[in-house]
């Protein structure tokens, strides 16, 4: 298991990995925005904390269509069938390095982006705090969508029809939170609500995904 | 003589085709009458005037879109557990009809809301929990015409029919808590005393019927399209196969 | 410890292609499937290392023993041979990948990445994967394609050696590796129209 | 015909995208089964003449 974690990471990291990429794509989207919106500061405060998690959310989801592809296409998800790894600790692993080096660093980098929204000082923590409570289902969540999708040739369109919907609630709880906190509120109640069903997906999704897999390598 | 025979697809489809014309008939009586009624006969509520109007055709295709996913999940699990082909096929025919459910009860919201809230669209609770079950029944369709393999299309879809149900769910609380909403308390309820009127009450149940008798006419007959298109391509393969034996042999 | 197969049907997208395949693989001993393209060959190794479920019949003794390999070698071009071997071996708990280096003449492009190397290469790099695995079925799937005539040697000294070391080896393949094996020819099992209980068969 | 009042297009509107809506699915689904249905059959005859 530790073997895969280490190997997505160094894959992603490596050159052609795609590292990067998911961060790139987090900049330019809040760059793009008060170009769509105008320039107004007071607008910009008002929904940066909603745009900075929308921005994540796409971006997480660009990578997704390749986390389970390209072991399905060059046989290594066939060997690990075979290996001792059960297949819902594979998709796991995957979604948790997939996590590390998309997630994290969105959730690193969405206060930086937020000054260039206008976010009001008090929404920074929480925004951060959301995003890392949010994230890790979103990776999760994705990975089930990507086992869905596997076996099918140009399935990234699918995958996002798929997952979309599915990231709803956490969508919800999350940007409540930040808009919340933003706004002088108090983000506790979104906050339990987005970190209860990170819980849930992390601890239930791994079986869903699995079982997927397993019929789409059959 | 248990409930399963009928998972035999050719008994399935001699039952399917004697019921059939009863349901067809009932469900064109049921929204004829009902539709007539509560159209022509039924007074303008007080307050919101002759929109009221719209709850016939609102609350009974809102109740099936819900129904319409809840009998994909019942069928979906039904598939998973025992394996019934017809059960799959059945999930699959229903989800066209209930894309059509779900779209009556956002247009015939949409179009109510506007007089009553002064604007199209507004992101009420309900109106937004059925536009995520929207999305839900669309990924549902793309998925099964997606895949080429027919059970594994349908063990896909079966386990997204199960995670979708959940996430459903979880979307209609987490947009309650997002917006407590402009939408009216539920029209229909039993453990409420306060219900719609009796006028408007009985034409709404004659629609009721309408639109589940139609809902399970269009099913029915689906399911049957399915089967017939799911037995051509099995025919059609064994067609090939035995094409292929005979010029060996040759 | 014997692999057993007994009375197995395969198939391929719900349609059977062998029925009523039967045989066992004792320690030491390494059978050859043999067969026309299409015949079913492939399906059938898929079969017995588990990956698909077979229609009919079962395989015996086969859990967590076999290491299978195919077209596909499931090679990261960003990683080195090394990285590799090394990540294989861990996932099936194995550390030592130098044996499996040798054996392949890999032990020059160590530090190469896997994405540098020529088919041959892969290839080779690919089969030096079943000896990490620790693994003692090893069910290959034509693991020949690509190789030239001195690395087809290593490969037979490969599979020699794991025999003799009390593995067994099951493979499909066109070209006689002067190792001694059993064949079997799989167009013997060829489902007939009659007996083709199909996915769809509740259609027919 | 029923004096609607102010809400006459509303009205109007909801039955007329309902009931095309309503009418549309019927209609799809009785094309797509004859359609399946006239497919079965002639792949049925085929094979009934061959064996």
């Amino acid at each position: 298991m530790r073997a895969l974690f280490f190997r997505d990471l160094a894959l992603a990291l490596r050159a052609g990995g795609g590292f990067g990429l998911g961060l790139a794509f987090f900049l330019i989207v809040v760059v793009l925005v008060p170009f769509s919106v105008g320039p107004q500061s007071a607008l910009l405060t008002e929904i940066a904390p909603g745009v900075l998690w929308l921005g994540a959310l796409l971006a997480c989801l660009l990578s997704l269509d390749r986390l389970l592809a390209v072991d399905w296409e060059d046989g290594a998800l066939d060997l690990l069938a075979t290996s001792p790894l059960p297949l819902e600790g594979i998709v796991a692993v995957k979604a948790a390095a997939h996590w590390v080096t998309t997630g994290l660093p969105l959730v690193l980098a969405a206060p930086v982006l937020g000054v260039l929204l206008n976010l009001a000082p008090s929404g920074y923590g929480v925004l951060v705090l959301s995003l890392a409570l949010g994230t890790p289902a979103l990776s999760m969540i994705g990975a089930f969508g990507a086992a869905l999708t596997v076996g099918i040739k140009r399935g990234g369109l699918l995958l996002s029809l798929l997952v979309l919907p599915l990231y709803v609630p956490t969508l919800i709880f999350g940007a409540e939170a930040a808009r919340r906190a933003a706004q002088g509120l108090d983000p506790a109640t979104p906050l339990f609500l987005l970190a209860g069903i990170t819980l849930a997906v992390l601890a239930a999704m791994p079986f869903a995904a699995g079982a997927v897999l397993r019929v789409n390598l059959r | 003589m248990s409930l399963w025979e009928y998972a035999n697809p050719v008994k399935f489809l001699r039952l399917s085709e004697r019921v059939q014309p009863w349901l067809w008939a009932g469900a064109a009586i049921c929204l004829g009458v009902g539709l007539v009624w509560g159209f022509f006969f039924t007074p303008d509520d007080f307050r919101q005037g002759s929109t009221v109007k719209i709850i016939y055709l609102h609350v009974p295709s809102a109740l099936m879109a819900i129904n319409a996913w809840f009998m994909m999940l019942v069928a979906s699990l039904i598939w998973i557990v025992r394996r019934h082909h017809v059960s799959a096929l059945a999930a699959k025919a229903a989800a066209p009809v209930g894309i059509v459910m779900t779209l009556i009860a956002l247009f015939t919201g949409a179009i109510w809301g506007q007089p009553m809230w002064g604007t199209w669209w507004a992101w009420d609770p309900r109106l937004t929990s059925f536009l995520i079950l929207f999305l839900f029944y669309l990924g549902y369709v793309a998925l099964w015409e997606a895949i080429e393999d027919p059970d594994t299309a349908a063990d896909l879809t079966a386990i997204l029919c199960l995670v979708g149900t959940v996430f459903a769910v979880l979307s209609r609380y987490a947009v309650l808590f997002w917006n407590q909403g402009l939408h009216q308390g539920a029209s229909l309820s039993l453990d409420k005393e306060e219900n719609v009127a009796d006028v408007f009450y009985f034409p709404l149940l004659v629609c009721i019927g309408g639109f589940v008798l139609l809902f399970l006419a269009l099913v029915l007959y689906r399911t049957g399209t399915e089967i017939r298109l799911r037995r051509t391509r099995a025919l059609m393969a064994r067609e090939t196969r035995s094409a292929t034996l005979r010029a060996e042999e040759a | 410890m014997e692999l057993k197969v007994t009375d197995l049907a395969v198939g391929r997208g719900g349609v059977p292609v062998l029925a009523g395949v039967s045989f066992s693989l004792t320690t030491g001993q390494a059978l050859v499937l043999r067969g026309p393209n299409g015949s079913g060959k492939t399906t059938l190794l898929r079969t017995v290392a588990g990956l698909q479920v077979p229609m009919a019949g079962q395989v015996h003794r086969a859990e967590d023993r076999i290491a299978y390999a195919a077209h596909a070698d499931g090679l990261k071009a960003a990683l080195t041979v090394a990285e590799n071997l090394r990540f294989w071996a861990s996932v099936f708990g194995q550390s030592d990948i130098a044996p499996a280096l040798a054996a392949f003449d890999l032990e020059d492009l160590v530090e190469r990445r896997a994405g540098q190397l020529s088919a041959g290469q892969k290839r080779r790099l690919g089969l030096a994967r079943l000896m990490v695995t620790g693994r003692d079925v090893w069910v290959l799937d034509e693991p020949t394609v690509s190789l030239d005539t001195a690395s087809v040697a290593l490969f037979a000294d490969a599979v020699r050696g794991h025999l003799a070391h009390g593995g067994s080896a099951l493979m499909a393949t066109h070209i006689d590796l002067g190792i001694e094996a059993e064949t079997l020819d799989v167009s013997g099992f060829r489902a007939a129209a009659a007996q083709m209980a199909s996915a769809d068969e509740a259609f027919l | 015909m029923p004096d609607l009042g102010k809400y006459a297009d509303a009205v109007l509107s909801a039955y007329a995208v309902s009931i095309l809506l309503l009418v549309g699915i019927v209609v799809l689904t009785l094309w797509r089964g004859r359609q399946a249905r006239a497919e079965m059959d002639a792949v049925e005859r085929r094979s009934g003449r061959n064996g």
